[in-house]
């Protein structure tokens, strides 16, 4: 017994804590249970105490972290809820599953705050494509994703790909989803009232992903590559059918509390479900519909068989339940009450094989490490720009930079999703947000999923700021006000002091950019030790933002829409370029000090970009982010057709000018009769604006800087960049 | 009139089609069940896309089991309208109400984009509303809309004026390079010698709306109601 | 107790994209001695059932009725008692 | 000349919701006796090799190197010469 505790992921100073919990030693099972709810995956001991600094509350907060899924209130008693969770380590493994499984995984989230599925995203972070490693996985991560969303008729709306090495091997695969209730009609995960029945329904237990959940938790070794049980398989028929019953279900008040089944199955559903709600939960896995004969008791608890959901039951309805399940060819099955004595009781055929209390379950020892800066940060700032030669071609320059695959169109990806069904996507991939009505009222929301793991390497808490910075800029652009935000923390091992040394100061980030933008974090997940023997990733925090827009006049989208329109830059030049994707791809460079971000100034800037939105003067609107102004310019143009004529004036070298990823920084083109009121609604809002030149109907992307021009281009040419560079590669 | 859509299990579109029926057109709409084995008692039956059962097997071979697919197939018999899009394409070619096989895309990739559609002709109930040659957006989005039927049935189609929409561009240029997922002569959509049965992989409901990208699939729609008036 | 091991195969005539997509990677890997690469199904199911012949009948009825689309597919298949 | 016919299945242990699903339907229909319905791959190659040795090695290879995902699936092949 003594040594069987490691083998179950836990220290001997945890063992030696359950010990006195339980007062006596735990057995194989129950063992087994603290081993997968002790995990970083489903107890959060490195985390929890780090994400006490995010804000999570607020005005239009209904739910924030702690129930399956956040909510906010979008008005009219209308919630939105929305989650974002990580599933980098089996896709690592099995690409297509691991994806697939992932979605099914988030859905279940939403469905078990009682709404209903409108969209998913997904973040994706790989190895350069070069590499038919990396292609391989970028392939069957998309279809796992595209397979299981498509069948489900959820519209994949939206997301973020990267291509870094820092990604060769541990690929970040981030999905999230978003669902739409009446405030009223909130689920939450308790486990009320003794008496009341424990159901499981969905599919059969298995031995699918014995142990994902400590699996999750522990660096990727050549010896974890043979453990390839921990891959479970995704059955997205099943799910559909799953979401179709429980909407129905949720019609009536049978139900009193619902948990998705994820990581570590029936275990970490019936404890926490227990302990939010102070108590206790009896179940006998003899009852448990299983699809293989023989499984041991643990493995029953632990199995992480998809497509599964905990119900708790109103004493007496379990028929009533079992009958709409059993519409949807679907079983609801019985296998225990709820308690009042605070315990998790396993019976077996009706004897008992194990009984720990579901708060000590649920409490994992929390840890606060020493915060030591890294070595590496003393000097990864130091750049001297007059080491960098400047370019003397730039139309070579931008044809690079947009056939850079970080930049380059993702249509590739995209059209493999099923990004309209349901009818509400307004805005399509492909701009900066998703934007979809909501059927019968004159509102919409928009969504993004952001990271930028480059920035957030160099420097922790300025990257942090900045991804949610540039996350709401994206809703902004498209008419949105940025109202809340879900995020997927990926980081190292939380073990190794640079690493959590990152973690400390990205939350840190996060929480200042957070707080001044009045979007609090209303849910999340943490994905740590995603390092390989070639070391850790880029600390990468990935944010879902969810933006309101409350008149569908609004809906703002990046395309050039008229010949003659004007091109106007909002917002001032920074002279820095750290992390920025010119450095790297040009340069080959990840060192430098990141673009100046003031947060005051890029609320200004946003509020006053709504401002002109909402007041109808404005035809396109693109934030400038990767790639800088050209990339910005050159994604407008080519996605609405039009050539452009433009002339941009600073005293900051040109290449710092053009690819350099200022922030709070816009363009927009606006009808030139319109100028003046744009001029004086900027004024209130101390941002300043300058004309760039015109969308013109001749094919040809001209810009001069300082008079000189520098580029020009047939739009045919950028385009073919832009748009092929990802297919060409496979 | 009246309009029934059926739901099979994860016909994911039902939904969509429901939602033009009643709430754009105000035409009165129900659900019809797949386990219904109860006479049709509306005027249209609608076979929406989607993924029934999974598409596990083939796309729509499960599904045309389903009891009220012999319902369907009776009112089909007696000249009931039958509209199946996408997946419903799917489940009337394989239960012998529309000839030929909806086979994977040839590029064996999910395909999700808007897509420019020729109306061959506009003397069928489904596409009065059109211009013969018009060209029309109307998004497609599926695993396996590569039409294949062999050469005497393809000709059949042909002749009789069968194929109502083929791929096209944006100036109705019909030609391997304007045809998404393979199919046989750029075959988007077809119908039974009656006339009575139509099957296309694309979806009119989601061109339904100017807010979403145009409103030009309502007309097929609107073609069958102005029909019945 | 018998086993059906049941072949699905496109017909001869009909172009197999997902075999041609398998070849070219196959051949971009180094294999290039190859052709005709083609996908099929093999479905495996188990009959509850003694005589061999009454197995035999149920299996062509299976592959009749659901398992097979004879526009473009054919089919073998062999009992293996278990 | 060998043709290569492989049989690529999904472990055992491995749930296979394809097959599940076309099992509900054959049951639906009347086959009531049947279970554990399996829907994998049959892939067919011809090989440009005339010495079997040579020929099941390669089929080997490629199995190993494509057509087969050892996470969930295992395979077996014979050759067939043509
Ligand atoms: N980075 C984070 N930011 C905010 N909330 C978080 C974060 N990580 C986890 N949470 C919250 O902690 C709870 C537990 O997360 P998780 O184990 O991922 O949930 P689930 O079991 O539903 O998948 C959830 O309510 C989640 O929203
Ligand atoms: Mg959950």
């Amino acid at each position: 017994m003594t040594e069987s505790y490691k083998q179950v992921g836990l220290s001997e100073d945890e063992y030696n804590l359950i010990l006195k919990q339980l007062g006596r030693e735990p057995n194989e099972l129950e063992l087994n249970l603290y081993g997968v709810m002790w995990s970083e995956h489903c107890g959060y001991k490195n985390s929890k105490l780090l994400l006490k600094m995010l804000p999570v509350k607020g005005e239009r907060v209904l739910q924030g972290p702690g129930e399956n899924a956040g909510a906010l209130d979008i008005g009219d008693g209308d919630a939105v809820t929305m989650k974002v969770e990580s599933h980098n380590h089996p896709s690592a493994l099995s690409p297509y599953q691991g994806a697939a499984t992932g979605v099914g995984g988030i859905v279940r989230d939403i469905l078990a705050v009682g709404a209903y599925p409108v969209a998913n995203l997904n973040s994706l972070y790989f190895g350069k494509l070069e590499k038919a490693h990396q292609r391989y996985l970028l392939a069957e991560v998309v279809k796992g994703i595209a397979d299981y969303g498509n069948c489900l008729g959820i519209p994949t709306v939206a997301g973020e790909v990267h291509f870094d090495d820092a990604y060769e091997g541990n690929c970040l695969v981030n999905a999230m989803c978003v669902g739409l209730t009446r405030s009223e009609d909130l689920k939450t995960a308790f486990a009320k009232g003794p008496g009341n029945s424990v159901m499981v329904v969905g599919n059969l237990t298995g031995r699918d992903g014995m142990g994902g959940a400590s699996f999750a938790s522990q660096e990727l070794t050549k010896e974890s590559e043979e453990n390839r049980s921990a891959v479970q398989v995704g059955d997205p028929f099943v799910e559909k059918l799953l979401i179709d019953a429980c909407m129905e279900i949720f019609q009536n008040e049978n139900v009193i509390g619902v948990q998705d089944m994820g990581a570590a199955g029936i275990i970490s559903s019936t404890s926490e479900t227990a302990s939010k709600a102070e108590t206790g939960i009896e179940i006998d896995i003899d009852l448990v519909p299983k699809r293989e004969s023989g499984m041991l008791p643990y493995e029953v608890m632990i199995s992480e068989s998809q497509e599964r959901m905990l119900l708790i039951v109103k004493e007496g309805k379990e028929n009533e339940v079992n009958k709409i399940f059993h519409k949807w060819d679907l079983h609801a099955v019985k296998i225990g009450n709820v308690t009042d004595d605070g315990m998790i009781r396993v019976l077996n055929n009706g004897i008992k094989v194990g009984e720990v209390p579901a708060k000590s379950l649920t409490n994992p020892p929390l840890y606060k490490k020493d915060i030591i800066k890294p070595e590496y940060l003393n000097y990864i700032e130091l750049l001297d720009y007059k080491d960098l030669p400047e370019p003397d071609n730039y139309n070579k320059v931008i044809l690079i930079m947009l056939d850079n695959h970080n930049i380059a169109s993702k249509e590739w990806i995209y059209r493999q999703y099923d990004h309209m069904v349901q009818l509400n996507t307004v805005v399509t991939p492909g701009s900066d947000a998703a934007v979809l009505r909501i059927k019968g009222k004159n509102k919409a929301i928009a969504l993004t999923l952001d990271g930028n793991g480059r920035y957030v390497y160099l420097n922790p808490e300025k990257g942090s700021e900045i991804v949610i910075a540039e996350a709401c800029r994206n809703l902004v652009a498209s008419g949105a006000k940025p109202i809340g935000v879900t995020d997927c923390l990926n980081f190292g091992s939380p073990e190794k002091p640079d690493i959590y040394y990152q973690l400390y100061y990205s939350i840190k980030g996060l929480a200042n950019a957070c707080n001044k933008f009045n979007t609090p974090v209303v849910s999340g997940n943490v994905s740590l030790y995603n390092d390989t023997e070639y070391g850790s990733i880029y600390p990468t925090p990935t944010v879902g933002v969810l933006g309101l827009i409350e008149d569908l006049n609004h809906i703002t989208d990046i395309k050039f829409k008229n010949a003659d329109d004007c091109i106007y830059l909002i917002g001032n030049f920074s002279n820095e370029i750290g992390g920025s994707e010119y450095l790297f791809e040009i340069h080959k460079f990840v060192k430098g000090k990141l673009p100046e971000l003031n947060l005051d100034i890029e609320l200004y800037t946003q509020n006053a970009i709504l401002e002109i939105i909402r007041n109808g003067l404005v035809k396109s609107c693109h934030d400038v982010s990767d790639g800088g102004i050209a990339v910005n310019l050159a994604e407008s143009a080519v996605t609405g057709n039009f050539g452009i004529d433009v002339s941009i004036n600073s005293n900051i070298r040109k290449d710092i000018v053009l690819f350099g990823e200022h922030q709070s920084m816009f363009v927009i083109s606006a009808e030139k009769k319109n100028e003046n009121k744009i001029v004086g609604i900027l004024k209130k809002f101390q941002t300043k604006m300058s004309y760039l030149g015109s969308v013109t109907d001749e094919k040809i992307f001209k810009i001069s800087v300082n008079g000189n021009e520098i580029i020009n281009l047939d739009l045919a040419q950028i385009s073919e960049n832009y748009k092929n560079s990802i297919s060409k590669m496979f | 009139m009246k309009f029934g859509v059926i739901i099979f299990p994860a016909s994911n579109c039902a939904e969509d089609c429901y939602y033009v029926l009643s709430s754009l057109l105000n035409q009165n709409t129900k659900y019809l069940w797949h386990k219904s084995s109860e006479a049709i008692d509306t005027d249209v039956v609608i076979l929406s896309g989607g993924f029934s059962f999974g598409d596990y097997l083939r796309c729509g071979a499960i599904a045309r089991f389903s009891p009220v697919m012999e319902r369907v197939i009776e009112f089909a018999g007696k000249g009931g309208l039958v509209i199946g899009i996408c997946n419903g394409f799917q489940i009337l070619t394989e239960s012998g109400l529309l000839p030929g096989t909806l086979m994977k895309n040839t590029c064996l990739k999910f395909i999700c984009s808007p897509q420019y559609l020729k109306v061959e002709n506009n003397y069928s109930v489904f596409s009065k509303k059109y211009n013969s040659g018009d060209v029309i957006n109307c998004p497609i989005a599926h695993n396996e809309g590569n039409y294949f039927a062999d050469e005497n049935t393809i000709n059949k189609l042909e002749k009789n004026n069968q194929i109502l929409f083929r791929y096209c561009d944006e100036n109705g240029n019909v030609n391997d390079s304007t045809n998404p997922n393979g199919s046989v002569n750029n075959i988007a959509g077809i119908i039974n010698i009656e006339g009575n049965v139509l099957g296309l992989m694309p979806h009119p409901e989601r061109s339904s709306e100017k807010i979403l990208l145009c409103d030009d699939g309502i007309k097929l729609f609107k073609s069958i109601i102005e029909s019945y008036n | 107790m018998f086993k059906a091991n049941i072949y699905v195969t496109l017909k001869k005539s009909i172009f197999d994209p997902q075999g041609k997509a398998a070849e070219n990677s196959l051949v971009t890997l180094g294999f290039k001695n190859i052709r005709n690469t083609r996908i099929g199904k093999f479905i495996e199911i188990e009959l509850d059932e003694n005589d061999k012949n009454i197995a035999f009948e149920i299996t062509k009825e299976m592959c009749e009725k659901l398992l097979v689309n004879f526009n473009i597919e054919t089919y073998r298949f062999e009992l293996e008692e278990i």
